[in-house]
């Protein structure tokens, strides 16, 4: 549907920041964790942040839940909610881009897959935003683009810290070069933010790949990422062709990146806000602690 | 090398060869051949424009990746002197895909930068046939940071089918060696000209392709994923790749459209391979132009310029919820 | 771990073994005995004050070595709250030889940064003794950077034998990642505290050991060389490394008279192993105190005086020819 | 001998800086090419800046054939000739420390292994300093340390490029701690020529090894190196011993140091003079050429 006129139903049921995750699921039905197979019941899966009480599996997170998560209850006021993608090149193969589109905010009651806005972490002043991948794979189009680098640019004009938590397919190809560009786009604001002398941190989250990880995701000072998260650059089956040989167990996995020297630490979704407040408590503008 | 031909051209250089066969018979002999002749040089000439005149985007990109167009090493040797190239990233390697060098341009001293395709197989094998690893970007990083250092303006030259996704590659950080190339571009306080001249294969190719100004050949792409793997991706079918190309909006004129490029540099019908002389030449004369404008501007407009730019890319809807 | 003697401590751990066997036996029923044990503990006690009171170069470097000594770990958890580790270089691993974090002393928020050997053999496999890669000194500089960037003081720990003389590490530049902390911590405009703990092996150490106050621990070492290479060398012989040792001027004391070190922090008698805490203590308030009054000069004066401190060191002639 | 009773004695034989090579040796003698193994003439050595005519071996040169090579001709003025060595911790193993200077000074006509001064390359003013590897095998002592130091800082004052020829057996354990410190002394000079804006280009000949190596060597804007020459920063024998297996063939070679990334190029001695010009003309302030 055309984002207007999405605009105009979403009137009725606007989306809020829930707690808990499992996204639509009722607190009383049965999910089976894919790393253990046991049978959890969805409402002590939701009041884990959504980790496997048995395996500590991270399940994945709508992007207001992953928001929720990190920021001090009620402390969130989104900013930008009504930027969204159009179809700026009509393109249609196999579906049509705009039914791709109207079928995202139908499921997810989202305008686009990043969600921003103002908040306190530790009574700090971030900005923040969280990718949802539910949204066309967490793409990233001109929308998202432009939220990022508004929320860049909202951090610099007020001094804030900024805070991302990220998952993306990459690029979104049915907007072609204006999605390319977002990375160029997102990379400059970012540095900006760092030229303004405001931190940054990053979480990355299952999965994070291509134009995203190659832009604004890794351009933090400190980045994070959830346990068996899997981020790179390639996909691993691309990389899988090229090499002709079978990838190597924990292939672009958190725990491997950090092996890499590519991340700071691998750190589970409880700890995470404390993790990130710690952070923001060395790299925040202001007196000593 | 054997005479390469792309698969759309293959009707023309049939009668193509056909009419070299007839040229070669006895002419004076076979008085009706004379006329045969004729006929098939007028058929030839007009298969020729109407197959060259208005190429789909996807015979664009077999153009544009064809082994005899001209590459970063002809540009640099025929526009350029006193070159003196960089080497390595001081930290893990020196990656051949990717091409930086001290260069004089006319009467100005400038940063060259770009993607390094080889003509030969050896020379193919030792530059990756031009898909970087993340030592390039970092050799790349380099160069931007001695062009800020000494006030030198950077020209890119982008040919690319992208980075490369190899296991070690992604060991090594391909992400993080882009994205710090995108970080220190964005904000390179020199000017920072780019010319589109063969492929524009994804974030290996906007890793040192943009910046004040953008030329794009005429048959040179730029795409955020190749027409293959979009294909694949869509239609779980390579061959689809003619209407994947269509859909992504990669041709110079798309990307006019779109606001990203500045110019489009016309090429001799068939492509720049066909006669490369003039197209280096014009090449060399937009660069040249493009330097002299920016270098008239302070640095402080410029990177605002240049932010203004990427700033203004990106076509949304901002709604009324 | 089993108890380690050091080779000159040797008299006087078995006369401190006979001790406690005498003292396991019934004294109750051999009278005799009690005289016995006083009088050997007489002697013990004369031999600890006479071997450890004034210890050879050689031997202190032998203290320093000690496996039970404390290290980097033992400072930063005993001085230090709110610890967040940094890790990786952002192009090719995680070093585990070099530890860096965001960390607390007292009040102040600050970036540590120091030779990590393990206590474990696991450990220091992993830490490969101690003894760091490229990639170790170039998160050092990441860390340095931050620093930089949000204002942070930074703290160093120097304990290691030195750089590893890989085949690798030559490979992927150990030289040049030394050389380049080097030139960042020299003109970083951010407090640095380096305190010698253990071992300051070379370029290992330097490359995160000059600043702009040099605690040295009264058993730590700071070496151009280590005193059995500098054997090797001159005497092809490693046994000689005591007279090597002396000749190099590398203890506490030594650094004090060449003016490269600001202050020595005392140890228990035998060294820091034999009573941490009060040791890990003192450096703690030594590091305050240095802090506090490097926090009150402006930053051009604070790079001033760091040049000059190493500008000043060397000691040359000016002939008049 | 003292260094004041060879400043004494030095004024009779001041040192020249000659040209061609094979040091002391007169021209009629015979030489055997270490690669080839050649008999060579030292006359035709000499007049090809001691490259062999046969396999390319560049022999050793001398640092006041080094500056020689480079600089426009006549336009070498030394500095700081009368810097030289003392012995501040008595150091005496085997032979004093003493008696190793006065031997250098003796056999080389040098005060110190590090030569320094002003020249034009390409009638550009630079800052020119080269290392003797006779002198105590090019080590650094406080006195090197200091005339690098100086030439650095000349440079930053005089608004020259600064060209460093290096060859070294890295730092001068003789002077202890005072020896080790001069790394960072050297590199906080060479970072701020750097911060002046000021370009610096060094040269690597063989052998350069471990605290000069790194320290300023390799901080240079552009660095180029002989061929064949050895560069690294441990020795190849410790590296063997470490690793327990033999070296690859090339191992710490100039070439090899390409391919590794550390360096610009392997430049033959007789082609170093331009290019080392032509990176001036790129990197000394002034207008476009
Ligand atoms: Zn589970
Ligand atoms: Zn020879």
């Amino acid at each position: 549907m055309p984002i207007n006129d999405w605009f105009k139903q979403r009137e009725s049921r606007r989306y809020t920041v829930t707690s808990g995750s499992g996204a639509d699921l009722p607190d009383g039905v049965w999910r089976t964790c894919p790393e253990c197979r046991k049978t959890l019941y969805q409402g002590d899966v939701a009041r884990s942040l959504s980790v496997c009480p048995h395996c500590a599996h991270h399940f994945e997170l709508i992007a207001a839940d992953r928001i929720e998560a990190l920021v001090d209850p009620g402390s969130f006021e989104e900013t930008n909610a009504s930027v969204g993608s159009v179809d700026p090149l009509r393109f249609s193969a196999v579906k049509p881009y705009t039914e791709s589109l109207a079928a995202a905010r139908e499921s997810c009651g989202l305008a686009e897959a990043a969600i921003t806005g103002r908040a306190r972490i530790g009574d700090r002043a971030v900005a923040i935003g969280a990718l949802d991948f539910r949204f066309v794979g967490a793409s990233m189009g001109s929308a998202v683009g432009e939220k990022v680098t508004r929320l860049f640019e909202l951090a610099i004009a007020e001094r804030r810290a900024v805070v991302l938590v990220v998952a993306s397919g990459g690029a979104r190809m049915q907007e072609g070069m204006l999605s390319l560009m977002q990375m160029a786009k997102t990379a400059a604001a970012a540095e900006r933010l760092a030229r303004a002398g405001l931190p940054y941190v990053s979480v990355l989250v299952n999965p994070t790949y291509g134009g995203v990880t190659a832009s604004f995701a890794v351009l933090a000072d400190m980045i994070f990422a959830e346990p068996g998260a899997l981020v790179g650059f390639a996909g691993p089956r691309l990389v899988e062709q090229t090499i002709r040989r079978s990838l190597p167990k924990g292939f672009q996995s958190a725990e491997s990146l950090v092996d890499h020297g590519m991340i700071d630490g691998v750190v589970p979704r409880a700890e995470m806000r404390g993790r990130v407040a710690a952070v923001l408590g060395y790299l925040v503008p202001g007196g000593d602690v | 090398m054997a005479r390469f031909v792309m698969e759309f051209e293959r009707p023309l250089v049939e009668l193509e060869d056909k009419l070299d066969e007839l040229k070669a018979l006895d002419v004076a002999s076979l008085p009706e051949l004379a006329a045969e002749i004729e006929d098939l040089e007028r058929e030839v000439e007009r298969l020729r424009e109407t197959l060259y005149a208005a190429l789909s985007p996807w015979e664009r990109v077999q153009v544009s990746r064809h082994p005899a167009r001209p590459k970063t090493d002809d540009y640099v040797a025929e526009l350029f002197t006193d070159v003196v190239e960089l080497r390595g990233d001081r930290a893990y390697g020196d990656d051949e895909a990717v091409f930086t060098a001290l260069a004089t341009l006319g009467a100005r001293r400038v940063v060259v930068i770009g993607h390094r395709k080889g003509r030969t197989t050896k020379e193919n094998v030792r530059r990756n046939f031009g898909s970087p690893h993340p030592e390039g970007f970092r050799k790349a990083r380099r160069a931007m940071r001695l062009a800020e250092k000494f006030s030198l303006p950077v020209v890119t030259f982008l040919d690319t089918a992208g980075a490369y996704p190899g296991l070690e590659d992604e060991e090594r950080g391909q992400a993080w060696a882009i994205a710090e190339c995108l970080a220190t571009l964005s904000d390179l306080p020199v000017p920072v000209v780019v010319v589109g001249i063969g492929e524009g294969g994804s974030g290996g190719a906007l890793a040192i392709g943009f910046g004040d100004r953008l030329i794009m050949l005429e048959n040179a792409y730029y795409s955020v994923i190749s027409p293959e793997m979009c294909a694949m991706i869509l239609y779980k079918d390579t061959a689809r790749a003619a209407e994947s190309a269509s859909a992504l909006a990669l041709t110079a004129d798309d990307l006019m459209r779109l606001g990203i490029a500045d110019e489009v540099v016309p090429e001799p019908l068939g492509g720049a391979h066909r006669d490369p002389a003039p197209v280096i030449v014009a090449v060399g004369e937009r660069i040249t132009s493009a330097l002299e404008a920016l270098s008239a501007e302070d640095t402080g407009a410029l990177l605002e310029n240049r932010y203004g730019r990427l700033r203004a890319i990106g076509v949304f809807a901002e709604g009324d919820g």
